[in-house]
């Protein structure tokens, strides 16, 4: 039975929008997470999923402290974190980290790949006994990239590559929880699959918790454990994930399942029949295997 | 049956000069389309697939180097001069592009975009060419069109502005259309929305459509037959059946294996391979 | 997940192929850039030439014999007027660029102490402006609220102001004094706002990319992120704006001293020189084409410069 | 929409008292005392009292900033009794030198300056907009590298400079043009055409130079846009694409530009109407800046304000008809 380790509780946040038109000058209130509550179990992943606006970006950003909330409880391991001091922020932040949506956009781009992937150390004052170019290299390799890379830059890396360099930094500081927002959403399918296995890895391996964003519900029925469903800002549908999956309650949960494209299950189911029978010639050809010399990780 | 397609593709080649000499973007590409039928073409980022329709609008870059053959109904277009290409362009054959918002100009109503089109080929009133073009808005779904005609592209959802940029491509009739990544731009929901009228439409237009797009679920709904491309190759060609129940290159495979499924039959498969 | 854009397949095969160890930082690339351009080696060339011209003002003069206030009256004819004696403006061994008419000083003595003055003015009105205008655009740009609607009104202000006729009215009715630093000072005031616009807008920008968030999350604090993810990449947008105003600093100060309020004699601007040509421009047309060529190749240099600047560090910033 | 026009007008009439404000606290501040200058060398000092009581010189500041506004709106008069001296509204007061109004003085000057000012944009927008989009459309070519080459030339050549060449070539040596004088259209239409063409082509070259690198940089960034590629898919003809689909979005922005360029000029080009000798409200403020003559600098400086923020206020307005992102978005 896992713990708590991050809840959320009645989150809501409001924006101050200045119409921005010319001719105006009123301000609206909109709100764009509405009332949200939520549980991440302890070595587990919960997913929040939801269509383009629907308020799961600034969740995350709620969950990870980068927005204050207008109104609600934030608790980290039991602890209320909802305004924190800059001691509790200091140890909120060695907890939490994120890993962004555009790998290229939360790489900056004027560092090396050693400054960007030490930062959150520097930022936090952490000294290194074994220094944080051994450091580096460590978390280079252990996200699958040649740590003889750490001095270049980030232009210089493909965008699977790039985003690797992303969940390096955010291991550096041995958090507990990940928060992932569309992590893997600007890759291409093969380098998403590779991402994701990795990310899967480090669970198991760290016994990271993972909060993940994303809009992809195939891509959440791979890592999620427990999947929340927004919609326009409130969150409507929440459970583990085969209920979700395989038994929605919610109307727009349903719609949205509907609507993912699907492979006609007859051709699926022939060519799984194929696999198992492994009458494929080159059947070593793993997915993983494959696609790691299409991304470039170790060439 | 001996009638000429639709459109036939031979040893297709496009060549960019870099600073590091030239790079071949496209490799040897054929395919043959026939009218109502639908052509996908699969790949990942990088892989051509978007150079290959821009070779059939003669919209690459100048600096490009086409050779091998492009027929349309017959008629030869590679090597035609940017001239010639306009009676093709729009009339025979329109595209639909990813980003509707960008495709759009922001400064002419969305009445004014549709309408150039109808009216620099087929001429005609502006009073006429409204008329079509609110049958053409009206046919893609939009609600109020007699009012929405004179908005703006900033003034509509991103759903709305994919329905207003077929409207464009589908006033003229023209016997091919190719959507390049019509959907990546949009949410799911609005995926499927776009999806089912661009079937729809061309069930009763009895168009041919190349539909480009890096999503094999999507292509797996609306193609029947499939090229698979990588690195300006085509790596395998097939029905969508042949390509999705038994994949013969590696590449398609993996692709196939890496795939995220929302109802997944290969779950216990991928969790020994790991 | 992007459909390709014409060069996308290229690109990723060009990031494949960088060598594995000692990759080119960004600042040697748009340096390599920088060098195989003919225009920007002439204009670096010129101007380092006019650098070592004001530089060595002193030297030069103790070398060519002449200062730059000492008259000549043997090289004008007084009985003509003062014309300078010879052909091109008294052009000879003795004076290089010939001498001015009436007084017959030396021109090249002038001119050199006039690049002296000029550099100087408009070097520190870059300084001044550069520092301030980033200060403010970044605290505008990144603190936004309140800070941001001070700092914007008073940049609004400066703008509407009709600067070059107050400038005048105000070199005017300032007394004498240190002209030059007056005239720092002045420049300074009106020419802040357009550094810091564009300062502000890119912060703004910058401030919403994901690394910033990144290093927030990374536990950085406000200063951390200004000082080390904001700055460094407004570095190549500073040098641009720093070495476009280097030459408008230089054609306002020139301006204002061709009108009288600048540079007072007899120290020596080139505009001042130009602005005194103006009666002697039918019978001695070197006068004015010797310190207005010099002004417009200065001019043009670090424009030119400039321009290639920007191009090469956005190409990088493309790639 | 009314809203909007009445807080930016609003804005824009307090920009305006800052302005005056400002330059007037400088002048009130800074200058030596207007009495001495206007009652010469021969002064007593109870005639220099006097005259201070009559401009008001006696009162503290903030009374005599406020004098300065009422007269502004209301106009005012100088002194009490039979010996008062009226202005009318607006008043700025009266010359030092020739005890003219000011305001009669700036608008006998007017017409000059806005002659200057237009025919000047009338050239530079031909030249820099066609030069510009010539440039664009043949972007690499001699064409473009040698019209970019002559307008970096144009950027960087101090305007005076321009003017001695120009009258040293076609004035001394050629004698194409005679030596400007100042006359009236109606008297010789030949001469005045004459007398204003160099400082035209002189005002022109540096504008045109500007808006030519402008207008190619914006037309090659439109030509990239992805609406351009859905213009030539759907088999438009190059001629329109250009025109309607390329020229609007790049144009765009230089009305802006043009728009607070010629509002600056019609409040007096100092230097050109200077080296030419144009009578025009800039050669008005360089000769009483020369005089240290307070009235007259105070209104030409309000003048030029006026024509800045006004400038500002109408090219807002009109960009608000021209993009219709900025126009719908506020409904």
């Amino acid at each position: 039975m896992s713990d708590t380790i991050l809840s959320g509780h009645n989150l809501t946040k409001e924006f101050i929008t200045r119409g921005d038109g010319a001719f105006s000058a009123s301000k609206n209130r909109f709100r764009a997470v509405d009332d949200v509550s939520f549980d991440v179990q302890a070595g587990r992943t919960l997913a929040i999923v939801g269509e383009s606006g629907c308020g799961k970006s600034t969740t995350a950003r709620l969950a990870s402290k980068l927005l204050d909330m207008t109104s609600g409880t934030l608790r980290f391991e039991g602890e209320d974190v909802t305004i924190a001091g800059a001691k509790e922020l200091a140890r909120f932040r060695s907890n939490v980290q994120v890993v962004f949506q555009d790998p290229f956009s939360s790489l900056n781009p004027r560092h090396t790949v050693e400054r960007i992937i030490s930062a959150p150390l520097d930022y936090q004052g952490i000294k290194v006994p074994r220094g944080r170019a051994a450091l580096v290299r460590e978390l280079l390799e252990r996200v699958g990239l040649n740590p003889d890379h750490s001095q270049r830059y980030p232009g210089q890396f493909s965008g699977g590559q790039a985003q690797r360099i992303g969940i390096a930094r955010a291991l550096a500081v041995k958090p507990k929880l990940v928060v992932c927002d569309e992590a893997v959403s600007a890759l291409d399918v093969s380098v998403q699959a590779i991402v994701i296995n990795l990310l899967r890895d480090l669970q198991a391996d760290l016994g990271l918790s993972y909060i993940f964003i994303a809009h992809d519900l195939a891509v959440v029925r791979q890592i999620a454990d427990r999947v929340a469903v927004m919609s326009q800002g409130k969150l409507v549908e929440q459970g583990d994930r085969d209920e979700i999956f395989t038994n929605p309650q919610h109307e727009y949960t349903k719609t949205l399942l509907a609507a993912v494209p699907r492979i006609n299950p007859e051709w699926e189911r022939a060519r799984a029949a194929r696999m198992a029978e492994g009458t494929h010639p080159d059947q070593d050809v793993t997915p993983r295997a494959r696609a790691t010399t299409d991304d470039g990780g170790q060439a | 049956m001996n009638t000429t397609p639709l459109l036939e593709i031979e040893h297709l080649t496009i060549t960019f000069p870099t600073g590091s000499g030239p790079v071949d973007v496209v490799r040897d590409l054929s395919a043959v389309l026939d009218a109502n039928r639908t052509l996908g073409v699969v790949g990942e980022s990088g892989s051509g697939k978007s150079m290959t329709s821009l070779a059939i609008m003669g919209l690459l870059p100048s600096t490009a180097r086409v050779s091998g053959s492009i027929r349309l109904n017959g008629q030869e277009l590679v090597g035609k001069t940017d001239r010639e290409f306009r009676t093709i362009r729009g009339e025979k054959v329109a595209m639909v592009f990813q980003d509707p918002l960008s495709s759009l100009n922001p400064y002419y109503t969305v009445g004014l975009q549709i309408e150039e089109a109808y009216r620099s080929h087929r001429g005609g009133s502006r009073r006429a060419a409204r008329a079509v073009v609110l049958d053409a808005l009206e046919r893609v779904r939009i609600k109020d069109a007699a009012r929405r005609i004179d908005h703006y592209p900033h003034q509509f959802s991103g759903g709305m502005r994919q329905r207003i940029m077929i409207a464009m491509a589908l006033c003229l009739e023209p016997e091919l259309l190719i959507a390049d990544e019509p959907t990546t731009a949009l949410d799911v929901t609005v995926q499927a929305q776009i999806l089912d009228l661009l079937a729809e439409l061309q069930q009763e237009t009895g168009s041919g459509m190349i539909f480009i797009t890096h999503d094999l679920a999507v292509v797996s709904q609306v193609a029947e037959d499939i090229l698979v491309m990588k690195d300006g190759d085509v790596v395998e060609r097939g029905t969508a059946e042949q390509i999705f129940s038994n994949p013969q290159a590696a590449y398609t495979r993996s692709l196939l294996d890496a795939l995220p499924r929302i109802d997944d039959p290969f779950e216990e498969l991928r969790g020994t391979a790991r | 997940m992007s459909t390709a854009p014409s060069q996308l397949a290229i690109e990723v095969d060009t990031v494949g192929a960088s060598p594995g160890g000692g990759a080119p930082t960004p600042a040697r690339r748009v340096i390599s850039t920088l060098r195989r351009s003919p225009a920007v080696v002439l204009s670096v060339a010129y101007i380092v030439a006019v650098v070592l011209l004001a530089a060595l003002a002193p030297v030069l003069a103790s070398i060519t014999g002449w200062g730059p206030y000492t008259y000549d009256p043997e090289a004008i004819n007084a009985d003509l007027g003062g014309i300078p004696i010879g052909p091109l403006g008294g052009i000879s061994a003795e004076h290089w660029f010939g001498v001015e008419p009436q007084n017959g000083r030396d021109i090249f003595a002038r001119i050199a102490q006039g690049a002296q003055v000029s550099l100087l003015i408009a070097v520190s009105a870059t300084l001044v402006t550069t520092v301030v205008g980033v200060v403010l655009g970044m605290v505008a740009g990144f603190y936004g609220g309140w800070a941001d609607q001070v700092i914007s009104r008073v940049m609004d202000f400066l703008m509407a102001f009709p600067a070059l006729i107050f400038m005048i009215a105000l070199l005017s009715a300032l007394p004498a004094g240190n002209r030059p630093a007056l005239l720092v000072i002045v420049l300074s005031i009106f020419g802040w706002p357009y550094v810091a616009r564009v300062i502000r807008g890119q912060t703004m920008s910058l401030k919403n990319r994901e690394f910033v968030e990144a290093a927030r999350a990374s536990g950085a604090g406000n200063w951390r992120i200004v000082s080390r993810e904001v700055l460094p990449n407004l570095r190549g947008t500073i040098i641009v704006l720093a070495t476009l105003a280097v030459p408008g600093y230089i054609g306002t100060e020139a301006g204002l001293s061709f009108l009288g309020v600048g540079v007072m004699p007899p120290t020596p601007s080139w505009g001042q020189m130009i602005a005194s040509a103006v009666g002697w421009y039918t019978v001695d047309p070197m006068f004015f084409l010797i310190p207005g060529t010099f002004l417009f190749l200065t001019v043009l240099s670090f424009t030119v410069f400039g321009d290639h600047l920007q191009k090469a560090l956005d190409a990088g910033d493309a790639a | 929409m009314v809203l909007y026009l009445l807080r930016r007008i609003l804005s824009a009439l307090g920009i305006l008292l800052l302005i005056s404000l400002f330059t007037y606290a400088i002048f009130f501040l800074l200058s030596p005392d207007p009495a001495v200058l206007i009652c010469g060398k021969t002064c007593t000092p109870e005639r220099i009292d006097q005259i201070r009581g009559q401009l008001g010189l006696d009162q503290p500041f903030w009374v005599q900033y406020w004098e300065f506004l009422r007269g502004l709106v209301a106009g005012r008069s100088y002194g009490d009794g039979p010996s008062a001296i009226d202005c009318a509204a607006p008043c700025l007061g009266f010359s030092f030198q020739t005890n003219e109004s000011v305001t009669n003085m700036i608008t006998s000057r007017f017409p000059v300056s806005a002659t200057l000012a237009i025919g000047a944009a009338v050239l530079w927008l031909l030249a820099g907009i066609g030069g510009g989009l010539l440039s664009a459309v043949k972007q690499g070519t001699w064409w473009d590298r040698g019209a970019m080459m002559v307008a970096l030339g144009g950027i960087s050549l101090p305007n005076y400079f321009v003017a001695l060449i120009l009258q040293y070539v076609l004035v001394v040596q050629l004698q194409i043009l005679p030596f400007p004088t100042a006359v009236e259209f109606g008297e010789n239409p030949l001469l005045w055409f004459q007398s204003y063409l160099m400082p035209w082509l002189v005002l022109a070259f540096a504008y045109a130079s500007m808006y030519a690198r402008l207008v190619r940089t914006n037309v090659i960034d439109t030509l990239g846009e992805n609406f351009m590629r859905t213009a030539r898919a759907k088999g438009l003809a190059a001629p329109l694409i250009l025109r309607r689909h390329a020229l609007r979005p790049a144009l765009t922005p230089v009305v802006t530009l043009f728009g607070m360029d010629f509002a600056g000029l019609l409040g007096g080009a100092l230097i050109t109407e200077t080296v030419f000798g144009l009578n025009g409200v800039g050669k008005l403020a360089a000769d009483s800046i020369a005089k240290n003559d307070q009235p007259v600098i105070m209104g030409v400086t309000l003048l030029a304000a006026l024509f800045v923020v006004f400038g500002n206020v109408i090219v807002d307005i009109l960009y608000t008809v021209l993009d219709p992102r900025v126009r719908v978005t506020s409904r």
